[in-house]
């Protein structure tokens, strides 16, 4: 029974929720102060979802209705696994079992495999080309991501826990992993890829409002699209979360002070997302997909191997 | 990729039914073929069921942007057929609303065209500026567009003393800010490598094609209605005519850019030079005959033609906005360039209907992809990108030899 | 520095009987109406050629058994800038023209325009197909012509045909 | 119900179909969205697919071969449903009312909601007609 209030409570399903939409409201505010503009009010993202999950669903009839509905689910079911996970090896690091990081890699895949299967099964012209894209976009994040977590994984002697993780950047034996020259190529690198992995400005091409009309979810309405709304927002919490305690010395909640440091370090991440997003235009996929296999790649590389010599 | 058929999806860019299928070889665009017409709505033949005084309704609805253009130049028409000579006062009440619509006209498509190179701010902030502008002139005339102020034989609406400080107040507010946009235009590295050079229109061409205004003038042709066919008050003020000679979309950008000052010139002399007077002297009745009225809107010259047999009401009224003219001669100026400046050099010349709803490239191997209008913004956006990441390399590399 | 008078009397010296030329509403704005429709290709390129005149646009008009075809040439010459209406009266049973498309390539839309809704063929025109082509109008339906247009009911009934189709 | 009718009260969301205008209203429904009017306190967003949409703008008198192109984005369109005439194009067809190509006004084929007057309505006309007519609902 423990277990169910943690999946749906506190560290999963409404704890995430409510953070993720709160992030993306932050992020709101912020383009809009940029634009001048005043920006939606706090609750915004609550009341988007709320109108969203009672308005009528449509159906086109050239879908696959089974694939269409299910998918958004298993996005959803996917991100609220992952980031149970991700905080129980934060707050209570004992239950974090070996092997857990794996999960995590995959957990983490499956919402953008999701809007792929979604997008397909809509038979909609512009949801195919959006689905394409992020598929292509997929491809091309996944191997710089992977280097740079293997170097972690390198780092810390091999181990494949976060709570272990953790530790050992907290111990002064290892020190945290961003305070070293390869530390901070491979932060870079990931950064790079979360920014991918959400699908954000300079790399939104399969979801970009002004182009394709919002892309994979373009057919979607009512419920569907407010699961799929909700996925990203916690995606957007999550992914930061799962940056901070690779790179930045994990999350520890022993101490007052400790508890804000670590809240902090997340809410700088977030800014620096805000901030890519704000300053740059969009690439089309083909030169996301050379940026990605090309300069983060080789960049991904070099911190590996400079990791691997201590340095 | 399948056929996708829009119908009207929202986009910041002002989306107007206009239709370009681009013949693309590779990167290049080769050909361009152009359909109008989607909102044709017959004007000429409603205009004939219209009484004089009535038609400058109709005409000043035929587009948002220069709802001041068409009545103008119809007015004129009217007034030279009936040899009328309107009061002094009402000439430069008369040229302040035009010029207030020529900057209004000039800032929306500043906004809109640095949304389509990747510049959201811009777009956010050259529309806040031209809410000044927007509000002189509701004060002025009663409405943000569609103004009703012009009618044959002067004008409706008279501009009151107290005013007149207040409108003084606003330019000196909007001064500033059109320097600054002109600074930020004229030396911005990424937008000059953007630009120059892209969608060349030669004078020659231009010339052949018989382009207007702005377009014009940016490939070395110097016309100007207002100077070249003196009317109303443009003899008595001095101002003068912004031309370059690239041709390309950034001096059609700069053309724009100057005349904004021009502009504001000439509202700022007409201000000082107005003297109490009648607004307005009736014109009785219109003889038989036929007349041609010219006014220089903010896109180039629109050309009224009016036929009377002594009735109350036109038997023929040709309108011909100056878009019809300019939208031609994309066929020469966006062969040659690459696909994703194609959006951009359709809209450079800021045509009436401004919007490339739906494009479709045509590759011969390839079936036709279809790229709906804001894909060709995403194009235009992504070279930006590329650009201003290359300027800033060679900044860098310049600073590397420097700190050495 | 040309003048209205002096390209009236180049007019004039050149065509001599085949044209009559009229003032217009004032000073600047005069009217050549052609006795004969076949010199209209040369009258506009000499106009648009040698003495470098604009090519405003063309107008149609529909008479009684003519249509009246337009061509307005303008000259920007700053202070006294005029224009040059050329008119050339087409014969109404099957109207046809040479085009002047190849001599001014601006005409092409315009000359596409008027045959959509006058019904007037331009010989030689690249691609004569109706310009605006909305495509709920039946081929032979000219909405500009005397006919149509004499009976305002009458387009309203034509109207409701299109309607109901 | 009442908290899904408030939610929808409160992150109305809008699509707008341009039927033949004159760019003008399109001009208004723009300016909306800048600094001064800023339509996202609201939680108004412009979307780019029908499907998301809960209110259709619709400006302009209808002419005719865009006319079945706007019935079909009714049908498409996920009900509850608002449409919102613009301007008095969309009212009654406005001053091209009998011109020989234009329909007649939009609540001929669809059932309208709120009508807003004007050429061009002000931005703040816009705002409160989407406000009104969400008070319909």
């Amino acid at each position: 029974m423990e277990n169910v209030f943690y999946y749906l409570v506190f560290p999963g399903f409404v704890f995430t929720g409510i953070a993720g939409l709160l992030v993306t409201w932050v992020d709101r505010k912020v383009t809009a102060r940029i634009h001048w503009r005043q920006g939606p009010p706090l609750l915004q993202p609550f009341w988007d979802m709320i109108k969203l999950l009672g308005k009528e669903i449509t159906i086109p009839e050239t879908a696959r209705k089974t694939g269409f509905l299910l998918a958004p689910l298993f996005g959803l079911a996917a991100i609220t696994l992952a980031s149970t996970i991700l905080w129980m090896s934060a707050v209570f690091p004992q239950k974090s079992f070996s092997g857990d990081l794996i999960v995590i890699i995959y957990l983490l895949t499956i919402p953008a495999i999701s809007m792929i299967y979604g997008g397909s099964a809509s038979g909609n012209p512009f949801s195919a080309v959006g689905a394409a894209r992020e598929m292509k976009l997929m491809l091309a994040y996944d191997l710089p991501l992977l280097i740079a977590i293997f170097a972690v994984i390198w780092r810390t002697g091999m181990k494949l826990s976060f709570s272990e993780i953790a530790a050992f950047q907290q111990s002064p034996a290892g020190g945290t992993i961003l305070y070293s020259i390869s530390g901070v190529i491979l932060f870079i690198v990931a950064l790079m890829c979360i920014q991918g992995k959400l699908a954000f400005v300079p790399f939104d091409a399969p979801e970009a409002e002004t182009e394709i009309v919002e892309g994979a979810c373009l057919e979607y309405s009512g419920a569907a699209l407010a699961v799929i709304k909700l996925t990203k927002a916690m995606l957007y919490f999550t992914l930061p979360v799962y940056l901070v305690i690779l790179f930045w010395g994990g999350l520890n909640f022993a101490g007052i002070g400790s508890g804000v440091l670590s809240i902090l370090k997340v809410v700088a991440v977030i800014v620096l997302i805000i901030l890519i997003k704000n300053t740059n235009p969009r690439l089309p996929i083909r030169k996301v997909m050379r940026f990605f296999w090309g300069p983060i790649t080789i960049l991904a590389v070099i911190g590996l191997i400079l990791s691997m010599n201590g340095l | 990729m399948a056929k996708i058929i829009p119908t009207g999806p929202f986009h910041p860019i002002l989306e107007e039914p206009e239709f370009f299928k681009f013949h693309v070889e590779g990167e290049t665009i080769t050909k361009i073929d152009m359909r109008i017409g989607y909102s044709h709505r017959g004007i000429e033949l409603l205009s004939e069921e219209k009484t004089w005084d009535q038609v400058p309704f109709l005409v000043e609805r035929i587009c948002g942007i220069c709802s001041f253009s068409h009545p103008y130049a119809y007015c004129l028409a009217v007034e030279a057929l009936a040899g009328a000579e309107v009061p002094e006062r009402a000439k430069y009440i008369r040229a302040i609303v035009a010029e207030l619509e020529r900057l209004h006209s000039h800032l929306l498509w500043m906004g809109l065209a640095g949304h389509f190179i990747g510049y959201n701010t811009v777009f956010m902030w050259v529309w806040k500026w031209r809410e000044i502008v927007l509000d002189a002139l509701e004060m002025t005339t009663g409405n943000r567009n569609h103004y009703a102020n012009v009618k044959p034989g002067g004008v409706r609406r008279d501009i009151e003393e107290y005013m007149i400080p207040q409108l003084q107040q606003w330019l000196d507010e909007l001064e500033p800010k059109l320097d600054m946009l002109i600074k930020v235009v004229m030396d911005d590295p990424v937008l000059h490598a953007r630009l120059k050079g892209v969608g060349v229109l030669t004078k020659e061409q231009a010339i052949d094609y018989c382009v207007l205004g702005p377009t014009a003038r940016a490939s070395g042709i110097d016309i100007d209605v207002r100077r070249d066919h003196p009317f109303d008050a443009y003899p008595l003020l001095d101002w003068k005519v912004v031309v370059l000679e690239a041709g390309d979309v950034f001096s059609k950008a700069a053309v724009r850019l100057l005349e904004n000052l021009e502009s504001m010139k000439i509202v700022r002399q007409s201000l000082k030079k107005m003297k109490p007077g009648p607004i307005v002297n009736e014109i009785k009745e219109v003889p038989e005959g036929e007349a041609i009225g010219l006014y220089e809107a903010p896109r180039g010259e629109t050309f009224h033609y009016i036929r009377s047999d002594g009735s109350n009401m036109p038997i023929r009224h040709k309108v011909r906005a100056p878009s019809y003219m300019n939208i031609l001669s994309n066929e020469v100026s966006c062969v040659g360039a690459d696909l994703s400046d194609g959006g951009l050099i359709t809209a450079a010349h800021d045509p009436c209907y401004s919007c490339t709803e739906r494009l479709s490239a045509v590759r011969d191997a390839l079936p036709d992809f279809v790229l709906d209008g804001k894909e060709l913004a995403k194009l235009s956006r992504e070279k930006t990108g590329r650009i201003s990441k290359e300027i800033q390399q060679e900044n860098s590399k310049i600073e590397k030899e420097l700190s050495k | 520095m040309i003048t209205v008078k002096d390209t009236i009397k180049k007019l004039e010296a050149k065509f001599g009987s085949r044209i009559s030329v009229q003032k217009g509403a004032n000073e600047k704005q005069y009217f050549v109406l052609l006795k004969d429709k076949q010199d209209n290709r040369e009258i506009v390129k000499y106009l648009f050629k040698d003495l470098g005149a604009r090519f405003n646009i063309m107008t149609g008009i529909d008479g009684r058994d003519y249509v009246e075809v337009l061509y307005h040439l303008t000259f920007d010459i700053p202070g006294n800038g005029f224009i040059i209406t050329v008119k050339a009266l087409v014969e109404k049973p099957l109207p046809n023209i040479d085009t002047v498309s190849d001599i001014i390539t601006g005409a092409k839309w315009i000359e596409r325009e008027i045959y959509e809704l006058f019904n007037v063929k331009f010989k030689g025109h690249p691609e004569l197909i109706p310009l605006l082509r909305s495509d709920t109008r039946p081929a032979d339906y000219f909405p500009f012509q005397r006919e149509v247009k004499d009976t305002h009911i009458s387009i309203r009934e034509k109207e409701k045909g299109v309607k109901e189709k | 119900m009442s908290l899904f009718m408030k939610a929808l009260k409160k992150s109305p969301w809008v699509f707008h179909v341009n039927a033949a205008a004159c760019n003008n209203c399109d001009i208004e429904i723009l300016d909306c969205l800048t600094p001064r009017y800023d339509v996202e306190r609201f939680g108004i967003k412009l979307v780019g697919s029908v499907k998301h949409a809960d209110a259709l703008l619709v400006s302009g008198g209808v002419s005719a071969n865009i006319l079945p192109r706007v019935l079909e984005i009714y049908e498409q369109a996920p009900k509850p449903i608002l449409v919102i005439a613009i301007g008095s194009c969309g009212i009654s067809g406005g001053i091209f009312r009998d011109a020989y190509n234009m329909v007649g006004p939009i609540d001929n084929y669809l059932p309208v909601d709120v009508y807003i007057p004007g050429c061009p309505p002000r931005p703040e006309a816009l705002i409160a007609g989407v406000v009104k007519a969400l008070g319909k609902l």
